[in-house]
């Protein structure tokens, strides 16, 4: 299986990233210039945290004209798995791959500390190997966010459960029922503020974010030996 | 020498008469050495070029002479101070490169903008070494907080510190903040960055090679952070006003952009010499690269990308425009160096040419606007031995006797009053406004004594902390500053690390005062005393003095940051207590030493005295001991005494996990007096109970005074002195108090 | 010619920072200060005399940069 | 009574946001953009009627919270 990790100017988390995917999968992975017109190699797409083009205007809006965005959409399309991690997360919304917006945290400050996230959703590449509810512990580190949508939009969320990580204790920025990650209708694009990359072994603090590297070879496999043996 | 260019600009000759120069901080006979230097009278931008060369910044013209009393060179030392950071050798042909800066006016000014840029000067003095920067520090010092301007300031500085170190990914894992009215209306704002690299790549500012080009790299020249004095002439117009020097505004992402570039760029090999453009902008960047080379520059003003219209040469001179650098490479390499920077979507432009003349050489619209020996720029500043006086306040603290205070009877209540003491508080507040974790690195998080960062490919990590107790530098500056550097080691050691040097930030009143004169002095020997005693040389620092406010000038604070290396990430230690049932040892000698502890301001609402003693060898051989323990695996927590003693130490390290403890500590001292004294050369470990007997041994055999107190466990803090109950409260009930204190004013 | 262009927060969609300033604005006595929102105010210089072009222009720019329509309103207005 | 209160940043002061906005519509093809500068736009409901009063309120509250004199400017007009 092949990763790659999207760099964009200004992205902090990409050799953050990259780390990750080597200690918990051992997978090859690249890190990919924003302005890369070919995904294809790759079949998972890490759309790291950081501030993208200073964060400037809002989180996330620049970077969604980068050449880079219009394969992710494709390699989205195509059902590979893409993940947005804070900054990524933000990229995605802002690029239409996912629903919703991040804005300002309520108390108007950066925050940076390790969360409690409930499980809500296994079925997606990014969580099969979590128990639903399982309790996890992985840092956030964002001033922007606060997850909104509309009535009807969270409605559908709610509903095609679409909601795949909620704040456990506190909600740290005031997101909409607790969200702090969601999926796409086919649960292959996943968005998240707290940064699992940074909770990939002990020494860190926590390791209970490998399992979501683990998740998604797993679903490679399972997707990959269903195809060969047909 | 050509007349200026804007009509607006004194001429040389207005320059002369009516003493212009002076507006610039230039003395009399400080103009008349110039014009000799030159042959003639300088023109504007030549006495511009002067006076910021030649400012305390750049020149250090009162602090030199102090400065060489540090020690400087050491086994690990591969580059001391002169260059834009100190570089010490960490082994596998890595060296960790570090330095520490202040921005206490601009951040007085306007503290988002002063604190960043702070922070952004201070990263590109690391990477202009060629150096990766892994993490970044600060100390902070503000008024009291139920000022409402203290809290505009504290706010804003926090944030700014904030806003910069998290836009461009570099962790801010420690620091340090203090509250006093001394520091009101003057907040001191010091960053300071860490960096790696290994030995090969290390880069200096020369400009090597005549005729070889000069390149700018990074946004255009504004008129920002120009000497202010130029428009406090008379005649202000309109004009001049709406041209008024702005304030610097930081564009971390730019800085990003350039970081990486830089690096590339440095990696690439093709880099002869390189520096940031800090203070006096290219000023400052061009001579001191030509100095350091032995050779000339010339630059071509218009070349110079240029943000606003009508700039004039001293504008462009004198701006402090941020995020800028300036490089010499070979002619055959430009068009290399120009595609790394195309990548980043940056553009560098040739601006000037090294050449063997030994001058600074301005040319602009088609004429030479300035021509300089550069050896009188750099090197040829006059250095002043400024008269210093024992002051009075001093002389009058040696009678105070600081045991006459009525006896502090209920001890729960005194230790909350000093646990909820801003100073002492938890800094969560701080911290948690900072990406603490970026780069995945951070294995010690702020909230312990000293941060952790791993490096990356090796068992090892480094250890860093901030540390300068004011109060006691105030009470006696020989003293606070061997505590300072004693007390940054310390916090090294009960992390697991070895003190391998420091940066330092010396930050005083004004030194034409005899009497700040005299701490400067004084505070500087205790500083390089410590330095050589614990072996830490001084790789670096920076100095910032005229710190006052309407009452006077703030506490002398010599800020010592210091890094230390951790030989393998097993022996990494913290503060808080670990499991029930291990043991804990105070290790070192309590005495009745109350002057300038946080015991004296919280509860008796007083700074005076003197302040505790410190014996360097006991220091050293605590260190060694603790070390060494850490290393045998013996020990389960390390924490250093400091503010708030014995009681607030112990009650720090169960606020980590919320682990109880119940201790009965012998003494013949008062029991106030035992629990918030602030005796130095003291840690308090705790160890497993299998290991407390082997711990104990090895400590005796070191010859390091050991007491054991008790054992942690349960969730209350019980402290008992001579086995009469002092202390005893639920740990959640002081952690409140710990816990609340900043953000409950901050609200 | 010059456009200025507003980007407001939608009437439903929480605006933390507008509520933020009505806090601090009651906690220094402007007791009289009701409801604040906050947006943002762009001046942008455009090179071209056509007007109609240009207010199809930035149009184009708000929709796909200026604003996020997600929850963001914009308007604005062409000088010169 | 309704305030609008728009806080620019000073003429020669950098505004990173507007240089980085000016990049990115240049790089969607928006060449006819010169400068761009990016400040705020606030809507304060006042419960005042009393236009004189209001207008030295509201500049209060400029001087001392919505705008930062040393590196902005601000003006606004009352409706109502
Ligand atoms: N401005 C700051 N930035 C980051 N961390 C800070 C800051 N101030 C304090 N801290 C962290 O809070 C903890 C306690 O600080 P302090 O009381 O100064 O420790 P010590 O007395 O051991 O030097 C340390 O881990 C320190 O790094
Ligand atoms: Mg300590």
């Amino acid at each position: 299986m092949k990763f790659a990790v999207i760099v964009f100017p200004g992205s902090n988390c990409d050799i953050d990233m990259l780390k990750a995917v080597e200690d918990t999968v051992g997978q090859p992975v690249d890190y990919v210039w924003h302005t890369a017109t070919d995904l294809s190699a790759y079949d998972a797409i890490l759309v790291p945290g950081g501030f993208s083009y200073g964060d400037y205007l809002r989180c996330g809006a620049i970077a969604q004209f980068a050449p880079v965005m219009s394969e992710i959409r494709k390699a989205a399309e195509q059902g590979k798995f893409v993940l947005g991690v804070c900054n990524g997360f933000q990229i995605l919304t802002e690029a239409g791959l996912l629903p919703g917006a991040l804005i300002r945290n309520k108390s108007l400050k950066f925050r940076c500390h390790p969360v409690d996230l409930r499980v809500e959703n296994t079925k997606t590449a990014f969580t099969n190997g979590y128990e639903h509810g399982d309790l996890i512990r992985i840092p956030i580190a964002h001033g922007e966010g606060n997850f909104y949508c509309d009535d009807e939009t969270l409605a559908k969320l709610q509903a095609n459960e679409q909601i795949v990580f909620r704040y456990a204790g506190d909600n740290p920025n005031g997101s909409v029922d607790d969200i702090a990650g969601i999926c796409n209708e086919e649960g292959n694009v996943v968005g998240m503020m707290p940064h699992p990359e940074r909770a990939v072994s002990e020494l860190l603090g926590s390791a209970d974010g490998a399992g979501m590297f683990k998740s998604v070879l797993n679903a490679w496999r399972e997707r990959n030996g269903a195809a060969s043996v047909r | 020498m050509a007349q200026q260019v804007s009509a607006k600009e004194p001429t040389t000759l207005q320059i002369a008469e009516q003493k212009i120069y002076k507006q610039f901080g230039v003395s009399d006979s400080e103009y008349a050495l110039i014009c000799d230097f030159l042959g003639r009278q300088p023109n504007y931008t030549e006495i511009g070029v002067f006076s910021v060369m030649w400012s305390e910044h750049c020149a250090y013209k009162n602090s030199k002479p102090l400065l060489r009393r540090f020690p400087t060179t050491g086994p690990r030392v591969l580059m001391g101070p002169g260059e834009g950071a100190g570089i010490v050798d960490i082994g596998d042909k890595q060296a960790v490169v570090f330095k520490i800066e202040s921005h206490n006016h601009p951040s007085a000014v306007e503290p988002y903008q002063g604190a960043a840029t702070g922070v952004g000067g201070i990263i590109r003095d690391i990477f202009s070494m060629g150096s990766r920067p892994i993490a970044l520090l600060n100390s902070l010092r503000f008024g009291r907080l139920e000022n409402d301007r203290v809290r505009y300031l504290f706010e804003h500085v926090v944030s700014g510190i904030a806003g910069y170190g998290n836009c461009i990914g570099i962790p801010t894992v420690a620091g340090e903040v203090m509250f006093d009215e001394a520091y009101e209306g003057n907040p001191l704002v010091n960053a300071m960055c860490v960096g790696l690299i290994d030995h090969d790549k290390i880069q200096r500012g020369v400009a090597k090679g005549v005729g070889n080009p000069v390149f700018y790299v990074g946004p255009a020249t504004g008129r920002d952070g120009i000497h202010g004095a130029t428009f406090a002439s008379e005649d202000l117009t309109a004009e001049s006003e709406a041209k008024r020097s702005a304030v610097q505004v930081g564009d971390p992402f730019m800085e990003k952009l350039v970081m990486e570039a830089t690096l590339e760029l440095i990696d690439s090999g093709i880099v002869l010499g390189i520096q940031d453009m800090g203070a006096a902008g290219l000023t400052c960047s061009s001579a001191e690269m030509a100095s350091k080379a032995g050779n000339g520059m010339e630059l071509y003003l218009d070349e110079v990308p240029q943000r606003e219209e009508g700039m004039t040469a001293y504008e462009m001179m004198l701006s402090e425009s941020q995020e800028r650098m300036l490089f010499v490479t070979e002619p055959q390499h430009e068009a290399q160096a120009k595609a790394i920077f195309e990548r980043w979507g940056l553009h560098c432009a040739k601006v000037g040419k090294v050449t063997d003349d030994g001058r600074l050489r301005l040319f602009h619209k088609g004429e030479e606007v300035a021509d300089m020996p550069v050896k009188a720029l750099v090197d040829d500043c006059p250095i002043y031995d400024k008269p210093s006086k024992v002051p009075d306040y001093y002389l009058k603290n040696g009678s105070i006797d600081t045991n006459r205070y009525e006896q502090a009877l209920d001890l729960n209540d005194a230790l909350k009053k000093v646990l909820g003491s801003p100073s002492l508080a938890s800094k969560e507040w701080v911290y948690s406004q900072y990406d603490y974790q970026v780069r995945t690195s951070t294995a010690v998080v702020p909230g312990s004594d000293a941060a952790v960062v791993t490096i990356r490919g090796t068992r090892k990590a480094l250890a860093m902390t901030t540390d300068c107790n004011g109060r006691y530098v105030y009470l006696d500056p020989e003293v606070g500053g061997r505590i300072a550097v004693a007390e940054a080691a310390r916090n090294i050691v009960c992390s697991g690390g070895e003190p391998l040097a420091i940066t330092d930030n010396l930050n005083f009143g004004s030194p034409e005062k005899p009497e700040v004169f005299w701490q400067m002095e004084k505070s500087v020997d205790g500083m390089a005393e410590a330095c050589r005693f614990l072996e830490t040389p001084v790789i670096g620092g920076n100095v910032s003095l005229y710190n006052e406010n309407a009452k006077g000038a703030i506490y002398p604070t010599p800020v010592v940051g210091m890094v230390g290396l951790i030989a393998d990430i097993d022996h990494i230690t913290t503060q808080e207590f670990k499991a029930e049932g291990d043991v804990i040892f105070l290790l070192g000698e309590t005495k009745a030493e109350i002057g300038g502890s946080e015991f004296q301001y919280a509860v008796h609402g007083l700074t005076e005295g003197r302040p505790p003693e410190i014996d360097l060898a006991t220091e050293k051989a605590l260190h060694g001991a603790v070390l060494g323990a850490i290393r045998q695996g013996l020990v389960a927590s390390a924490h250093d005494l400091s503010e708030g003693g014995l009681a607030a130490a112990v009650a720090e390290a169960t606020f980590g996990r919320g682990l109880g403890a119940k201790i009965d500590f012998a003494t013949n001292l008062r029991p106030d007096l035992a629990l918030f004294s602030e005796s130095q050369s003291r840690i308090l470990l705790s160890a497993k109970p299998r290991h407390a007997e082997e711990l104990a041994a090895w400590l005796s055999e070191q010859g390091v005074p050991a007491q054991q107190l008790g054992t942690v466990g349960g969730d209350r803090l019980a402290i008992a002195v001579n086995g009469h109950t002092a202390i005893e409260a639920s740990v959640n009930e002081f952690r409140q108090e710990w816990k609340e204190a900043i953000p409950c004013r901050m609200q | 010619m010059k456009a200025t262009v507003y980007v407001t927060i939608k009437e439903n969609v929480l605006d933390p920072q507008g509520n933020a300033v009505q806090g601090s604005l009651h906690t220094m006595g402007f007791d009289e200060v009701g409801k604040v929102r906050i947006g943002k105010y762009m001046e942008l210089d455009l090179d071209t005399n056509d007007r109609a072009h240009a207010e199809e222009r930035i149009k184009a720019m708000c929709e796909k940069l200026l604003a996020n329509t997600v929850i963001e309103d914009y308007r604005f207005e062409l000088e010169g």
